[in-house]
């Protein structure tokens, strides 16, 4: 579970994808060491989600090698990455939406542990228990009986991350974990987010677009515009790096 | 021998066009499978055969307006369904909007027999219509040249009115992205209920004018239906010459099935069926929102 | 944490209700319960596609069909005893079911129903062409004595243990583990897939056994009946088992029953007030979409939920 | 661990068994006994469903046909009930209905079946419940050979007479040499291609017979068809096809030239030509039929049977009406040799009386296979009518004795079933 620092656990390697004749990802090359927290940031449409989805299977490369830990996982689908310890959160969060809180996790907890064919209800009297646990941890544990559709959105956010956990991947991606929430529950999240995967020795993946928050959790950070990695570093080197500040962050945000 | 089969299959495939042409273009806009399509065909054909005789004594020209007013019938009859049923249920899941359409076949069906009673019926081919075309040594019936050509003049329309309108550029941008139109500050529900009284136009439409050219009872429903939702789904759901093309390819492979592979037709469309709806989906494991 | 326990008090009712049914009704009305227990045990299994694993069958009468046809196939074809013939049913039916499933499954949405329409259409025009093996249109008939040749009250009461057996089976598998990744697919299969389970497989899964269940209802009716005919797989039957789960209520796990017990009841009451029973019917299917989405049971509930936020003078 | 949309309050759930189980209950016992005294026939018509359009007739001329007996007191004393059930035109329906009606309504005979699949089905009903059961639509032939019972019989010619008496027409026309059989695809217009084929391969061994083509039942479209059955320069087509499917291939098939080049001989009832009217074309087309009200005019009982129909429904009785009061006529007067409706006395008497009905004057049904010695009659249609709709001219009554298979054909098509 612990990752040795130095090695890359997600190396991507001239990973490109098409839509027709619009390139959303014209050969990307990207490398996470495992344990790092990595933010990638751009303007809209430089190709950022389209990355995060090619990385989770979620879409196929048109061209391009990805490794997780050292192995080819270039074209395997979701369910495999998943398996193999890549967990994802998804722009719009993804949760089930008429089932309970506390049955979304189980269900999580189900399928991370290979029960999610078993007819034994034993199983999830044992798993309930654990999700609670969890739920606490993420701070939505009172809302256990609500179905996933009645809760907030910040609220439906924690419980993907909650979900995701329940995986115990070691490759975090989250898509725009933030979007669409007030100031104070982003930060919140975030440290959440940043706690649970320094605690787990996660690596972690994600898109934003606030810079606060980028600059606070991130340990490095990867510009993209135009479906092209256009700079990479630290914190300090890419608020320092003029081009950045020309073509995205004068432009933007 | 091949050649008139194929010839034929032509002229079949057109007449199926013109019955898909409704259910692909509301499948488009509202993503509706309209159940319902085969009763408002059924409807254009039994109004044609209660109006035929008010304007035509055989005069094309008569037959011409019975068919148009019938499929105007058919089309308040589909905009009156979509205002008075369907717009109540647009956020329900699509299975409701499917039963909605199940229901209304139910209910068309009983009511056609109300009135127009249980026995077959026949409406008279109009005189300029009657005869038949040689060529070569064969002989094709001026009626499907008619046919051809009135599919052939919905498609020019239905593709100017697409290209060339406002209410085409409104139908695209419904087609592409229904959220968008709700940006684009239009009244949504205007659209969809165009959309189906557009729809329900066609299916009475091609109703009425197949009328001549077959019998006319209150079971066409079921039999038109099935063939609409194969041509529909072969040309790739929603998608105007892909049903073109469909309906001529169902027309010919069911033309040539009589001749080459006799027993096999009906089971070979359905694998024809079946087939493209998977290979369209080969590499799209795609994120589907 | 409430687990869905069977309540053998509400089993008990139930079978008491039917029994009775069985007795009142006779030898002539017992055939009518027996329909209205294979109907819901069809529709039952739909339910399971359609409320738990999201997916919408416009085939779904195939496995009925391929249920009776495989009865009626091993006695008369192959010389089987009735009882290894129903055996057969069933399983020839959820074989097929895992073979159009494995197709179905790549689909989702309509594209998912067109298929399965297409593959039911397939399963009917076969049953219907192939004269030598299946009999056509005119089927088999007197491969076996009607309900074995016993009184129809029996054969109801034998009909009712298996259906409150396949319906019991049903809820241990939907409140058990499996039930719960089924639903899940139902839900959102991207995030099943994101959390590393394959969805067509969960989906697949829940299809060979709707397909199955669906064969035994179907293997029971043509034993019933003492006869197969290419009906039992046409589209009557499926958009009937469609308008029974809808009428029942989607999301419930009685839709499929509420909704056998309505629609055969009103099938069979209807056409004897007015010929245009379809009309009645229509109307009704159209007012309950309208009024209560939920249907039946979704009717009750929010007449249990009005009940119980009101305080009671 | 269930979602509360699935969980079902318990009290709720009960409630509810309660009242589906009071339903099933009170659906169950509706239909009270009644006293024994009226004789009972069920009939069990596809009224909705495919054989709507068909049995339309059926029903208005047994209706008529039970109060006109029941106005001249009933038969042997007692009233006549008819009992109207709809089959949907679906097997498992009509079985469970004609199982309701002979358990719960007491029901003495069954009849009004139209498709094959029904007609099958009830017939093993009628076997098992041992009641009565006669077709006067469906004449599927396996009901009389292969599935053969002894409570069930047919007054009508069935496939293998018509498909029989159609080849004994097309061979009688020297100048035919070339035929393009058709039929739709199932067991009907497939037997009766065959009969056709072999028939008349035995009465016309030089005519030239093409490959059968078969359209799927009902065929909306029939132009391939058309077109690749002139392609083989026919100088006639026969087609067992009819009803919707009929209408489609003569109006198509007008469209084509068809009847300018050569002849269709084919199932042509009266309700059809009623439906076409003027679209019938004026030549080329020439039918077998199984009870054409004109050809039967000279027969008091058949005229004044055709005027009471007109004078009840405003309209000519077709193929199905006439056919289905003469086999109420042909029970009548079996019940009244018989004594009584004791379903095994009432058998002895079908395959033992003659009667004088509507199709001539000497109706019996043999003993070993149920079959009536029903005529078939052929003719040219005609729109020379006049009745405002055409009929057919030179019309000929193809007796039974030249079409019915023989009991030695019939022993052994059940042989070659078992």
């Amino acid at each position: 579970m612990t990752a040795t620092a130095g090695r890359p656990i997600l190396e991507a390697e001239g990973v490109a994808r098409q839509f027709g004749r619009f390139v959303a990802l014209g050969g990307v090359d990207l490398a996470l060491e495992a344990g790092e927290k990595r933010a990638l940031i751009g303007p809209n449409g430089a190709g950022k989600s389209t990355f995060i989805n090619v990385v989770g299977g979620q879409l196929a490369a048109s061209a391009g090698t990805i490794r997780l830990d050292g192995r080819d996982v270039t074209g395997l689908q979701p369910h495999q990455l998943a398996r193999s310890g890549l967990g994802r959160t998804f722009q719009i969060s993804r949760t089930y939406r008429q089932m309970s809180v506390r049955e979304n996790l189980v269900a999580a907890y189900l399928v991370a542990r290979g029960h999610g064919y078993s007819l034994s209800r034993g199983r999830l009297r044992a798993l309930a228990a654990e999700a609670e646990a969890l739920l606490e941890r993420v701070g939505i544990a009172g809302l256990a009986e609500r179905p996933a559709d009645d809760i907030s959105h910040g609220d439906r956010k924690r419980l993907e991350f909650a979900m995701v956990l329940a995986g115990e991947p070691r490759l975090l991606l989250l898509d725009e974990p933030t979007a669409g929430m007030g100031l104070k529950e982003r930060h919140e999240l975030m440290d959440l987010v940043a706690e649970e995967a320094s605690g787990r020795g996660l690596t972690l993946l994600f898109v934003e677009h606030d810079i606060d928050v980028v600059f606070r959790i991130a340990d490095r950070i990867t510009v993209m515009a135009r479906g092209q990695v256009f700079a990479e570093g630290t914190a300090d080197e890419i608020a320092a790096d003029r081009e950045v500040q020309r073509i995205y962050l004068g432009e933007g945000h | 021998m091949l050649t008139v089969q194929i010839v034929n299959g032509l002229m079949e495939g057109m007449m199926l066009f013109l019955i898909a042409s409704g259910l692909t273009l509301i499948f488009g806009v509202s993503r509706i499978i309209n159940f319902a399509h085969g009763s408002l065909y059924m409807l254009g054909a039994f109004l044609t055969y209660q109006l035929v005789p008010l304007f035509s004594d055989g005069s094309l020209l008569g037959f011409a307006v019975a068919v148009l007013l019938g499929a105007v019938l058919a089309a308040a009859v589909g905009a009156l369904f979509e205002m008075a049923v369907l717009r109540r249920i647009y956020r329900a899941p699509e299975l409701m909007q499917l039963i909605v359409t199940i229901a209304l076949v139910l209910i068309v069906r009983d009511l056609v027999r109300l009135v127009w009673g249980p026995n077959n019926v026949s409406v008279s081919m109009p005189d300029a219509l009657a005869g038949a075309v040689q060529i070569g040594d064969s002989f094709f019936p001026t009626f499907q040249f008619a046919i051809f050509g009135a599919g052939l003049l919905v498609v020019a329309l239905m593709i100017a009115i697409i290209r060339f309108t406002r209410a085409g550029v409104l139908l695209r941008a419904a087609t592409d992205d229904r959220g968008m139109v709700a940006l684009l500050g239009i009244d949504q529900r205007r659209i969809f209920t165009a959309t189906f009284a557009a729809g329900s136009f066609l299916a009475g439409l091609a109703g009425g004018l197949a009328s001549p050219f077959g019998n006319v009872n209150y079971l066409l429903d079921t039999e038109v239906i099935v063939a609409a939702f194969i041509v529909v789904v072969i040309g790739g759901l929603g998608n105007l010459y892909g049903a073109l093309a469909g309906a001529l390819a169902v027309g010919v492979i069911k033309s040539l099935g009589v001749l080459y592979f006799p027993r096999l037709a009906m089971v070979l469309i359905f694998l024809v069926m079946a087939a493209v709806l998977l290979v369209r989906s080969m590499g799209r494991r795609e994120l589907q929102r | 944490m409430s687990a869905a326990r069977i309540d053998w008090r509400i089993v008990a009712a139930g079978c008491l209700a039917v029994l009775a049914a069985i007795a009142l009704g006779g030898r002539g009305g017992a055939p009518l319960v027996t329909e209205m227990l294979l109907m819901a045990l069809f529709a039952s299994s739909l339910n399971l596609l359609m409320s738990y694993g999201g997916m919408v069958s416009f085939g779904h009468a195939a496995f009925f069909g391929l249920g009776a046809y495989g009865l009626a196939l091993a006695v008369s074809r192959f010389g089987l005893p009735v009882a290894a013939g129903l055996a057969c049913g069933p399983l020839l039916a959820g074989l097929l079911a895992l073979v159009f499933g494995t197709l179905c499954v790549r689909l989702s949405h309509i594209y998912f129903a067109m298929l399965t329409l297409a593959c039911g259409q397939i399963t009917f025009t076969v049953l219907f062409q192939w004269y030598d093996f299946t009999g056509g249109d005119t089927g088999i008939t007197g491969f076996m004595a009607p309900a074995f040749g016993l009184d129809e009250r029996w054969f109801a009461v034998v009909v009712l243990g298996v259906v409150v057996a396949c319906l019991l089976a049903l809820w241990r598998v939907v409140n058990a583990p499996l039930g719960i990744t089924i639903r899940s697919v139902g839900e959102d299969p991207e995030r099943v897939s994101a959390s590393g389970l394959n969805p067509r497989r969960v989906q697949l899964t829940a299809f060979v056994i709707a397909g199955t269940l669906a064969g035994v209802a179907g293997s029971l009716f043509a034993a019933l009946q003492g006869n197969a005919f290419p009906d039992y797989a046409g589209l009557g039957f499926t958009l009937d088992s469609l308008i029974m789960v809808v009428l029942g209520g989607l999301r419930s796990f009685g839709g499929g029953l509420y909704g056998a017990v309505i629609y055969v009841l009103l099938r069979n009451y209807v056409p004897l007030l007015v010929t245009e029973w379809e009309l009645v019917i229509g109307v009704i299917l159209l007012l309950v979409v309208l009024w209560s989405p939920e249907g039946f049971a979704g009717g009750l509930q929010r007449i249990g939920r009005r009940l119980r936020s009101e305080p009671r003078p | 661990m269930v979602d509360k949309r699935f969980e079902l309050s318990r009290t709720l759930a009960r409630a509810a068994l309660a009242a589906v189980g009071l339903a099933m209950v009170a659906a169950v016992a509706a239909g009270p006994a009644r006293a024994a005294d009226p004789i009972r026939i069920g009939l069990v018509a596809g009224i909705s469903g495919a054989c709507g359009p068909l049995v339309d007739g059926e029903v208005k001329a047994v209706e008529l046909g039970v109060d006109q007996l029941n106005a001249k007191g009933g038969l042997l004393g007692r009233p006549i009930e008819l009992i109207k059930r709809d089959s949907k035109t679906k097997p498992d329906e009509g079985a469970k209905l004609a199982r309701e009606l002979v358990l719960n309504d007491k029901v003495d005979v069954l009849t009004g079946t139209c498709s094959s699949a029904v007609m099958l089905a009830v017939s093993a009903v009628s076997k098992e419940l041992k009641t009565p059961f006669y077709s006067t639509i469906g004449n599927s032939q396996k009901a009389n050979i292969e599935a053969f019972q002894p409570y069930f019989w047919q007054t009508q010619a069935h496939a293998l007479m018509e498909a029989a008496a159609a080849a004994e027409f097309v061979a009688g026309h020297a100048d035919w040499k070339r035929v393009v059989p058709m039929g739709f695809d199932y067991e009907w217009g497939h037997t009766s291609v065959d009969t056709f084929v072999a028939h008349l391969k035995q009465l016309r061994p030089d005519m030239e017979i093409a490959d059968p083509l078969f359209p799927k039942i009902g065929e909306s479209n029939m132009t391939s068809y058309i077109t690749a059955a002139l392609a083989q320069k026919p100088d006639v087509v026969y087609a067992a096809v009819f009803g919707g499917g009929l209408i489609n291939l003569i109006k198509q098939g007008k469209s084509f030239g068809f009847f300018q080049r050569a002849s269709l001989v084919t199932l042509m009832t009266v309700d059809t030509m009623q439906a076409l009217a003027k679209d019938m074309p004026a030549k080329g087309v020439s039918g077998y039929a199984r009870a054409p009200f004109f050809e039967l005019m000279g027969n008091p009982k058949a005229k004044a049977f055709v005027e009471a129909y007109r004078e009840r429904y405003g309209v000519y009785p077709d193929d199905w009406a006439t056919s289905s009061y003469d086999g109420l006529m042909y029970l009548a007067a079996a019940i009244e040799a018989a004594g009584g409706t004791d379903a095994d006395k009432l058998m002895a008497a079908v395959t033992s009386i003659t009667v004088h009905g509507l199709r001539g004057d000497a109706l019996k049904v043999r003993d070993f296979d149920h079959l009536m010695n029903a005529p078939v009659y052929v003719g040219d249609v005609t729109t020379d009518s006049p009745y405002g709709f055409p009929i057919m001219k030179n019309v000929v009554r193809i007796d039974a004795d030249k079409t019915m298979p023989s009991k030695e054909q019939v022993e052994k098509l059940r042989a070659a079933a078992q």
